[in-house]
């Protein structure tokens, strides 16, 4: 191409544009729905309480006099007492439930994520790659996906605590890996659809490659449905987690998760109240205010609403 | 009213002649009876939950009285022979199989050679090893079963022979493994004669349901030989893995008995249901082992100071709140043939707990751990919530010596399995006795045995080795003397807990929950409460 | 049809194999054996017992001997569970896992489409807000919480359902167990209801049949659900998956006598025989629930047919 | 220029020889196997430089597959299609690429044909991304803005997203794509069919302006035969798959040779009522004559 | 007394981005019998007038004025009233027969449940009608294709499918709301020639609402240009064609690329019209 030196005539006039040039930044989609989103009443005092909750976990045992483990010999399984500073009683251990409960739901929320991060990456790049090259690549591996679906997937669960241990982090990695199976059908799905609109022939008539088309094009117009689908994983591997901790699979103590809480306090509801509603009000109200915000951001991408 | 009797009554028709048939006024004793009963085959069975079916439809040469102590069961009279090795037992008469088949000597016969042989795989064979070429022909060494100590001298007396003078060996005979089996039924089904239909009683009871994953039923046998005195018609063994739920149901009225509780109900119960716990000690012992193999634990110093540092007192009645006793010796209290040992307790037992800790400190500060540059360890524990408890506290209890406990819970098989590779620092381990005796408890601290080029420890995850531990407890096997042998276990506990072999915490105790309705219910030190000593009013 | 369906079945064949040797394996993988229990065995029972079940031989040979034998039907003994064999403790229990599974699949279902049919007709309005809180609830409370609370109220409180059990048979025993599965199932099924029905609301045929002046119900009831169906039929399959992973621990909560506690208990036992057969026979539910799935989709679909 | 055009002294830049694409699509149901669908039958066409050729026909008639296959869009299954002499369907990877830069497309609907994540900048820098990763970012924006200048785009446009523009700029956005990179033929595949009548007749304006001024040849696809009289100097009338008629812009629609031709010419709806009045009786002949020979 | 009446029509939507004034203000009256084309870009709210007279706005519509049928206010009236109207007295065709039609349903099925509701009728006289109303759209073999699928009949059939199914009732007045945007220009014009035959068969008043003026041109008495919710013109067809008064109609006609006049430009439309209008 003849004068892309920069040096002729024409462009130097642009360049010149260019720099006195301060063009208004349009508005995204994301934007968009963010606007969308802020109009939504439940949904705000849904992110609204998600915040509260984030910062009580991770802030709030910085404003309490005893740490997660330590344990007060003289308050054992009492109920709160604000004068030793056990404001939501202490557990069998003589722990405070409180400090607890900020740890476990910074567990959780840090479980949640780490797996849904690691789902959504493999379930976004798996289903991308099937959906856009279809044929026999996307017959082989949504083969593999549909075995996977019709393996009992709660065994490698059990299988995966027990070869890696009780590493929390390890532990939702591992099930983050079993949970992008409905991200990657999910996303080929769209794929599918993606690749047939127009601005993807577009980039592969301006000589874009595969590879290109599929993280510059596909993967930033899959937001909507793997944002909706995210906020829908959290939950639900929160509650995984719960089961498994049921199950005494759950995280190491003396750290401790609010599915872990709860399986202890549901046994001594009538004895200890204070050792289930705590932690089981943080759990409802996070998992409600996860759903209502999946439903929110659902209402605030899906361009059909427009 | 109970919605319950709604529903039952649209119920279909096959559903109400199930209930009518049981709904005659036959007394029916529901029992929560933890897990599902892996086999109701002696030789097969391996827990308490199992054992509780077993010697009701079972019954041994002895038998069990309400207090657990040895009486005669199917034999009548038995003669000990002056060296103790010999003991001939004369059966009833009349005893026979629910099937209306005798019950001969041949049974025991056949009973104890299918118990050793290697092909039958039974996990609880060496109970029995005191018999003489038990433990030979269970490893292979002799194949000829003729050669076994148990020998039918004709229909009606069995003489055993041991390996040597054996004084709990009556209390053994009373253990599930020394019990007979239908030789005429196993000829004719093989390992099939436990299914419901096969199956055949000598005992109080004929299970005559088995629901997997629900319920096991035995009715009555009329062709017991007590019979006459047994009160309770039927008996529920229902499964029951969930604790809590299992309280639920008892205080809904669906079981008479609880062989376990909840953890933290415990004074809920005292409460709530006065007169209807049934707490009390039995033989048992929750204790830590440590690896002696590794360092520094195998400087008794180090061990004492961990053993010191743990305040045993409020571990029972605080943390678990059920009120355990606090363990420092070995041999559980209680323990028959025991008989004027003083319970062992450590030189520092005189000490208040800061002095412990503060001397505990100073051993460990003189070995260079300090809060700063702590001895950091791994405590592993099986998955359960008062073994959790405890690790939390005892690593709490820790901390104030210079030592870090680092928690490490897997499940039980993953447990055990690095316990016993010795893949561990510090670990949880249980030992309920098998029968009364201290020889049931000090065993798990024998040296290991050499085989195929390594060590197998056995039960003493912990690696303990003393060799005049050893040479003692040897020596007390062949003592006749029921004195003498106890001081020889006494002398041999001293030293095996001086020097810290495993860090004993509490003695156990058993957490049944009886029913008013029931009675007949004795604590006892094994927790063994046959039903045919129950009684049921409606 | 028939061509279809059998070729379906086939296909399972290779998946389930797959499966099979994948579990088989990593079963192997995991640390701890069926033999590892509190108390340590002797060294000769211990030989005597692998030797029983050919655990002394190689992996890979014990792989063929296990693949040979299940080809035969045969699933092996259970290595802890001795008086059984593996295959008579699933047929015992997998009546009762059936019947749990599908009667709360069913009612369940219902419960789900309802709701979400009226919440989708009502929406955003009174009676939609409301099923939608109740469905929320249902859908985060975790399982083993509400059948504590379940037992405890309404068994040991109210006294009106047993608090746990099956014997005899009866109806009651099940409702506490049944609603506990209900719950959560019902609730996916309702979202899923509500979001395609309020979709298929919007389409240009039901403003064809809204032009045609039919009554609501009838538009509803022959131009409205067809459609408003098909994403919930797709999303039955993993439905009954969640369903059945759920009643394990509805049957050990309530004590019930289903295959689902073996898996837990089994998996952590290293009952191979148990843990392999539980999977195997959750696998082929699993699969013939999704090709009934599939011809439910295909019925309701003229688009996708058989011919 | 277009009209200086002399076609017999000039090599064409593609020349396209019994091309045919065929397609595998289920047959019948999902579960019945598959059948063997002809889009396009041995298709023939030779494209000059600076001009226009329009393509002509109903939906699914296979001109968009045809345009698609010249230019390796998708594989066709038999024929050669030669630009400049150097047959496209035999062209490695690297030489595909390349010729990306020389032929550009144009979709038919303005919205969906640009991804709606990216700015209006950012759509028209792409192709020069791929092509000349070299030049400067600052360069890159000046040849976007001259660009958007010269489709009639405004330069503070740059950062706004596609779904902020009207449908008439948003073509103008995908024709400023298409040309940044100076191809030397564009492909418009119903580029004008999704606008409304007033800004259609902008759009085909800005077009006939640039190719006039750019000496582009346009491949011109659509099923308006009166758009494509007035844009195309010839036309190709596609039927079922095959050419049914190709020739002289003017002499196609005033002397259509071929039955479908005539049938399409008639249907074509004339703003005057008087004229239309007399086409619906020409059209009710054209039926009742081919009724007739159904019948015979 | 014209058959309808619209008078001030105004229909706005409550979207996330604020109210939308869809329709402004819309009037006009059409005899029984009568054609009217109602004519506009994409945006002019024509098709939106259409759907408010049957109550068929999505939810976030709302549609105010008047709207007088045979002498009776029939905006906005409760459903069950409405039900008597539609298909019964007033049928509507739309845009796109692919997805107006339930997929899920066999021809047979849809057609017929018109009769049964409206009639009364058997199904198996509702089918036989069904099949003569088919005939008439002129599909062929209808006695055997009425117990099909939609997808799998041509757009052109469908369309066909939708014309028959409004024309059941014998309605009054047909409203079909651009129904050969999505057909093919050949398909097109069959389809408004058909519906030109029928209404002169049928004697039934129609309201084509379409963005091709060219279409208008041959079939209708009455044209209504609309623009951004409003009426620029109405007069009728002959007139307006001959001689467009409104600059906005003036610059559409021109914009139009015709067969039989060669132009070497096409001409824009200026909307420096808007810049009165706003005023006003």
């Amino acid at each position: 191409m003849a004068g892309l030196t920069g040096k002729d005539a024409v462009l130097t006039e642009y360049a010149k544009k260019l720099e006195t040039l301060d063009a208004p930044k349009g508005r995204s989609l994301t934007q968009d729905a963010t606007r969308r989103l802020v109009r939504n009443t439940a949904a705000v005092i849904s992110i609204g309480v998600v915040i509260a909750i984030v910062l009580f976990a991770f802030v709030g045992p910085y404003f309490l006099p005893w740490t997660y483990d330590k344990i007060d010999w003289s308050g054992i399984r009492k109920p709160p007492n604000f004068e030793a500073g056990h404001f939501a009683g202490t557990d069998q251990n003589g722990r405070d439930m409180l400090a607890r409960i900020m740890q476990g739901t910074q567990m959780s929320l840090i479980v949640a994520g780490v797996a849904t991060l690691v789902s959504v990456i493999i379930g976004v790049v798996y289903g991308a790659i099937a959906g856009y090259f279809g044929g026999k690549v996307d017959a082989v591996m949504m083969r593999f996906v549909d075995i996977m679906y019709a393996l009992p997937y709660i065994l490698f669960v059990i299988i995966l605590v027990v070869i890696f241990g009780r590493n929390p982090v390890l532990l939702f990695v591992g099930i983050g890996c079993l949970e992008w199976l409905t991200m990657a059908r999910i996303v080929r799905g769209q794929t599918l659809s993606i690749k047939e609109r127009e601005f993807v022939e577009a980039a592969r008539a301006s000589g874009a490659s595969s590879w290109a088309i599929i993280f510059r094009h596909i993967v930033p117009n899959l937001t909507g449905p793997v944002v909706i689908y995210a906020t829908l994983t959290v939950p639900e591997i929160i509650l995984t987690e719960s089961f498994l901790s049921y199950l005494g699979l759950g995280v190491q103590e003396p750290q401790t998760s609010l599915g872990t809480l709860i399986s202890f306090g549901a046994p001594v509801a009538e004895t200890l109240p204070w050792m289930l509603i705590g932690p089981a009000v943080v759990l409802v109200s996070l998992l409600l205010c996860l759903t209502y915000i999946g439903d929110g951001l659902r209402d605030a991408l899906d361009p059909k609403d427009r | 009213m109970k919605l319950t009797q709604t529903l039952t009554a649209v119920a279909t028709a096959g559903m109400l002649s199930l209930l009518m048939s049981s709904a005659a006024s036959a007394v029916t004793l529901n029992m929560m009876n933890g897990s599902e009963p892996g086999s109701i085959d002696p030789h097969q069975a391996s827990g308490d939950w199992e054992n509780r079916i077993i010697g009701d439809y079972l019954e041994g040469l002895m038998a069990e009285d309400a207090n657990a102590e040895a009486i005669p069961g199917q034999a009548e009279s038995y003669e000990i022979s002056e060296d103790g090795l010999v003991y001939t037992f004369k059966l009833r008469d009349g005893v026979q199989w629910s099937d209306g088949t005798p019950v001969t000597a041949g049974d025991f016969v056949f009973a104890f050679q299918r118990l050793f042989n290697p092909a039958t795989a039974s996990d609880y064979a060496y109970l029995q090893f005191p018999i003489k070429n038990g433990s030979e022909i269970a490893e292979g060494a002799i194949t000829d079963f003729n050669e076994l100590g148990v020998k039918a001298i004709d229909d009606k007396t069995v003489e055993i022979t041991l390996e040597g003078p054996t004084p709990f060996f009556l209390q053994a005979l009373t253990h599930y493994t020394a019990y007979p089996v239908p030789k005429h039924v196993i000829d004719k089904v093989g390992d099939q004669w436990t299914q419901v239909g096969n199956i055949v009683s000598n005992g109080p009871y004929t299970p005559t349901e088995w629901t997997p994953g629900s319920y096991i039923k035995s009715v009555k046998s009329e062709t017991y030989w007590d019979a006459a005195n047994v009160q309770i018609d039927e008996v529920n063994y229902f499964v029951q893995d969930d604790l809590a739920a299992a309280l639920s149901r008892y205080r809904a009225g669906e079981y008479d008995i609880l062989v376990d509780i909840p953890s933290d109900q415990a004074e809920w119960i005292k409460t709530n249901l006065p007169g209807q716990d049934y707490f009390a000690p039995f033989l048992g012992v929750y204790y830590y082992v440590i690896n002696q193999e590794k360092q520094p634990f195998d400087n008794v110093e180090v061990r004492k100071a961990l053993s010191m540092a743990i305040n045993r007192d409020v571990i029972g009645p605080d943390v678990l709140g059920t009120g355990e006793v606090p363990a420092y010796g070995w041999v559980p209290p209680g323990t028959a043939n025991y008989e004027g040992v003083e319970p062992y307790q450590p030189e520092w037992i005189g000490l208040s707990y800061e002095e412990r800790v503060a001397e505990a400190k100073t051993i460990m500060e003189g070995l260079g751990y300090t809060a700063s540059s702590p001895l950091t360890l791994q405590l592993k524990y099986n998955t359960n919530d008062n073994h959790q408890r405890i690790a939390v506290a005892i690593a709490s209890m820790w901390e104030q010596i210079g030592v870090k406990a680092e928690l490490f819970n897997s499940e039980t098989a993953v447990h055990y399995d690095a316990l016993r590779a010795g893949d561990f620092e510090v670990g949880r381990a249980g030992w309920l006795l098998d029968y009364s005796d201290p020889s049931n408890t000090l065993d798990l601290l024998r040296q290991g045995i050499a085989q195929d080029g390594a060590t197998n420890w056995g039960n003493n995850y912990g690696r303990y080795s003393n060799d005049e531990f050893e040479a003692l407890v040897d020596q007390a096997t062949t003592e006749q003397d029921l004195a003498a042998r106890a001081k020889l276990l006494g002398d041999a506990e001293k030293i095996a807990m001086d020097e810290v072999g495993a860090i004993p915490i509490y003695w156990y105790i058993a957490q049944n929950v009886v029913s008013p309705k029931v009675t007949g219910f004795v604590s006892n030190a094994s927790d063994i409460h046959r039903t045919r000593w129950l009684s049921k009013s409606e | 049809m028939f061509g279809y369906v059998s070729r379906r079945v086939l296909s399972a064949i290779p998946i389930a194999l797959i499966a099979v040797t994948a579990c088989f394996f990593i079963l192997r993988l995991a640390p701890g054996g069926p033999f590892d229990g509190e108390r340590a065995l002797p060294p000769v029972t211990l030989a005597n017992l692998r030797a029983h079940y050919n655990l002394d031989l190689p992996l890979i040979q014990q792989y063929f001997l296990y693949v040979g034998r299940l080809l035969q039907g045969d699933f092996g003994p259970s290595m802890v569970y001795n008086d059984f064999t593996v295959a008579q403790m699933l047929w015992i229990g997998l009546p009762f896992t059936l019947m749990l599974g599908f009667s709360a699949f069913i009612i369940g279902t219902i419960v789900g489409l309802v709701a979400g049919a009226l919440s989708a007709v009502n929406q955003n309005k009174l009676p939609d807000y409301i099923l939608v809180m109740l469905v929320m609830v249902g859908l985060v409370v975790p399982n083993f919480l509400m059948a504590a609370v379940l037992q405890l109220v309404f068994g040991v409180y109210l006294d009106w359902f047993p608090a746990g059990g099956w014997q005899n048979g009866s109806i009651a025993h099940l409702v506490l167990p049944v609603t506990v599965l209900v719950l959560p199932h019902a609730g996916r099924t309702a979202r899923l209801m509500r979001g395609s029905m309020i979709e298929v609301l919007g389409t240009n045929y039901i403003r064809t049949a809204k032009a045609k002046g039919l009554g609501q119900r009838l538009i509803l009831a022959r131009h409205a659900i067809k459609p408003a169906l098909l994403p919930v039929v797709s999303y039955l399959g993993p439905g009954l998956s969640y369903l059945l992973t759920g009643s394990l621990i509805v049957e050990q909560v309530f004590a019930l006598p289903g295959i689902g506690k073996y898996f837990i208990s089994a998996a952590l036992n290293r009952d191979y025989g148990l843990v392999l057969g539980t999977t195997i026979l959750y696998m082929f539910i699993i699969l013939a629930v999704n090709l009934l799935v599939d011809i439910i989709y295909a019925w309701l679909d003229p688009k996708v047919r058989y011919h | 220029m277009s009209e200086t055009l002399n076609t017999s002294t000039r090599e064409p830049i593609l020349q396209v020889r019994d091309i045919s694409v065929e397609f595998s699509i289920p047959a019948g149901g999902l579960f019945a196997g598959r059948k063997i669908l002809r889009a396009v039958k041995n298709v023939s066409f030779d494209l000059y430089q600076g001009e226009t050729l329009g393509i002509v026909g109903e939906s699914g008639c296979g001109k968009s597959t045809l345009s698609r296959a010249v230019i390796r869009m998708l594989e066709a299954t038999s024929g050669e299609s030669l630009w400049m002499g150097k047959d496209i369907r035999k062209m490695s990877v690297k030489e595909l690429v390349a010729l990306r830069k020389d032929v550009q497309m144009i979709f038919q609907d303005p919205l969906a044909s640009l991804n709606p994540r990216m700015t209006c900048g950012a759509i028209i820098a792409e192709p020069l991304l791929i092509h000349y990763p070299e030049v400067s970012k600052t360069e890159r924006m000046a040849r976007v803005i001259a660009m958007m200048e010269k489709v009639g785009l405004t330069a503070d446009m740059i950062n706004k997203y596609p779904h902020e523009f009207s449908g008439g700029q948003c073509q103008r956005i995908g024709i400023a794509r298409a040309l940044i990179t100076n191809p030397k033929m564009i492909v418009c595949d119903e580029a004008v069919s999704a606008l409304d009548v007033s800004v259609r007749a902008q759009v085909i304006n800005l077009l006939m302006d640039l190719q006039k001024e750019l000496g582009i040849s346009l491949l011109f696809i659509s099923h308006d035969i009166a758009v494509v009289r007035h844009i195309a100097q010839r036309v190709m009338v596609l039927y079922f798959g095959e050419v049914v008629e190709i020739g002289d812009a003017e002499q196609v629609v005033m002397n259509p040779q071929h039955d479908y031709t005539k049938k399409l010419i008639a249907s074509v709806p004339v703003p005057d009522p008087k004229v239309e009045m007399e086409r619906r009786e020409l059209r009710r002949r054209l039926r009742r004559e081919a009724a007739g020979k159904a019948a015979a | 007394m014209a058959l309808l009446e619209v008078k001030n029509l105004k229909v706005d939507f409550a979207t996330n981005d604020g109210v939308v004034h869809a329709v402004r203000d819309l009037s006009y009256s059409l005899e029984k019998g009568g054609t009217l084309a109602i004519v506009g870009e994409s945006g002019s709210g024509k098709t939106q007038g259409a759907f408010a007279l049957l109550g068929l706005l999505p939810r976030n519509g709302t549609a105010s004025g008047s709207v007088m049928f045979d002498g009776k206010e029939i905006l906005n009236l409760p459903l069950k009233q409405m039900n008597q109207y539609r298909a019964e007295r007033i049928g509507i065709i739309f845009q796109d027969p692919m997805t107006s039609l339930n997929p899920y349903l066999r021809i047979s099925r849809q057609m017929t449940e018109v009769l049964e509701h409206h009639r009364g009728m058997s199904h198996s006289a509702a089918l036989a009608e069904s099949v003569r109303f088919l005939d008439a759209v002129r599909i062929p073999d209808a006695k055997n294709r009425v117990h099909m699928y939609p997808h799998e009949f041509s757009g052109g059939m469908r369309q066909r499918v939708m014309i028959a199914m409004a024309l059941l009732c014998q309605p009054e007045l047909l409203i079909a709301d651009e129904p050969t945007t999505a057909l093919d220009v050949t398909v097109q014009a069959e389809i408004i020639d058909l519906l030109v035959d029928l209404q002169e068969d049928f004697g039934t008043a129609i309201i084509l609402i379409t963005h091709d003026l060219g279409i208008v041109a041959g079939t209708c008495e009455d044209t209504l240009v609309m623009f951004g919710g409003k009426v620029m013109e109405h007069r009728k067809t002959l007139d307006l064609f001959a001689n467009p008064q409104h600059p906005y109609t003036q610059g559409l006609m021109a914009a139009i690329p015709r067969l039989d006049q060669k132009v070497d430009r096409l001409s824009t439309v200026s909307y420096e019209f808007m810049v009165g209008e706003r005023q006003a």
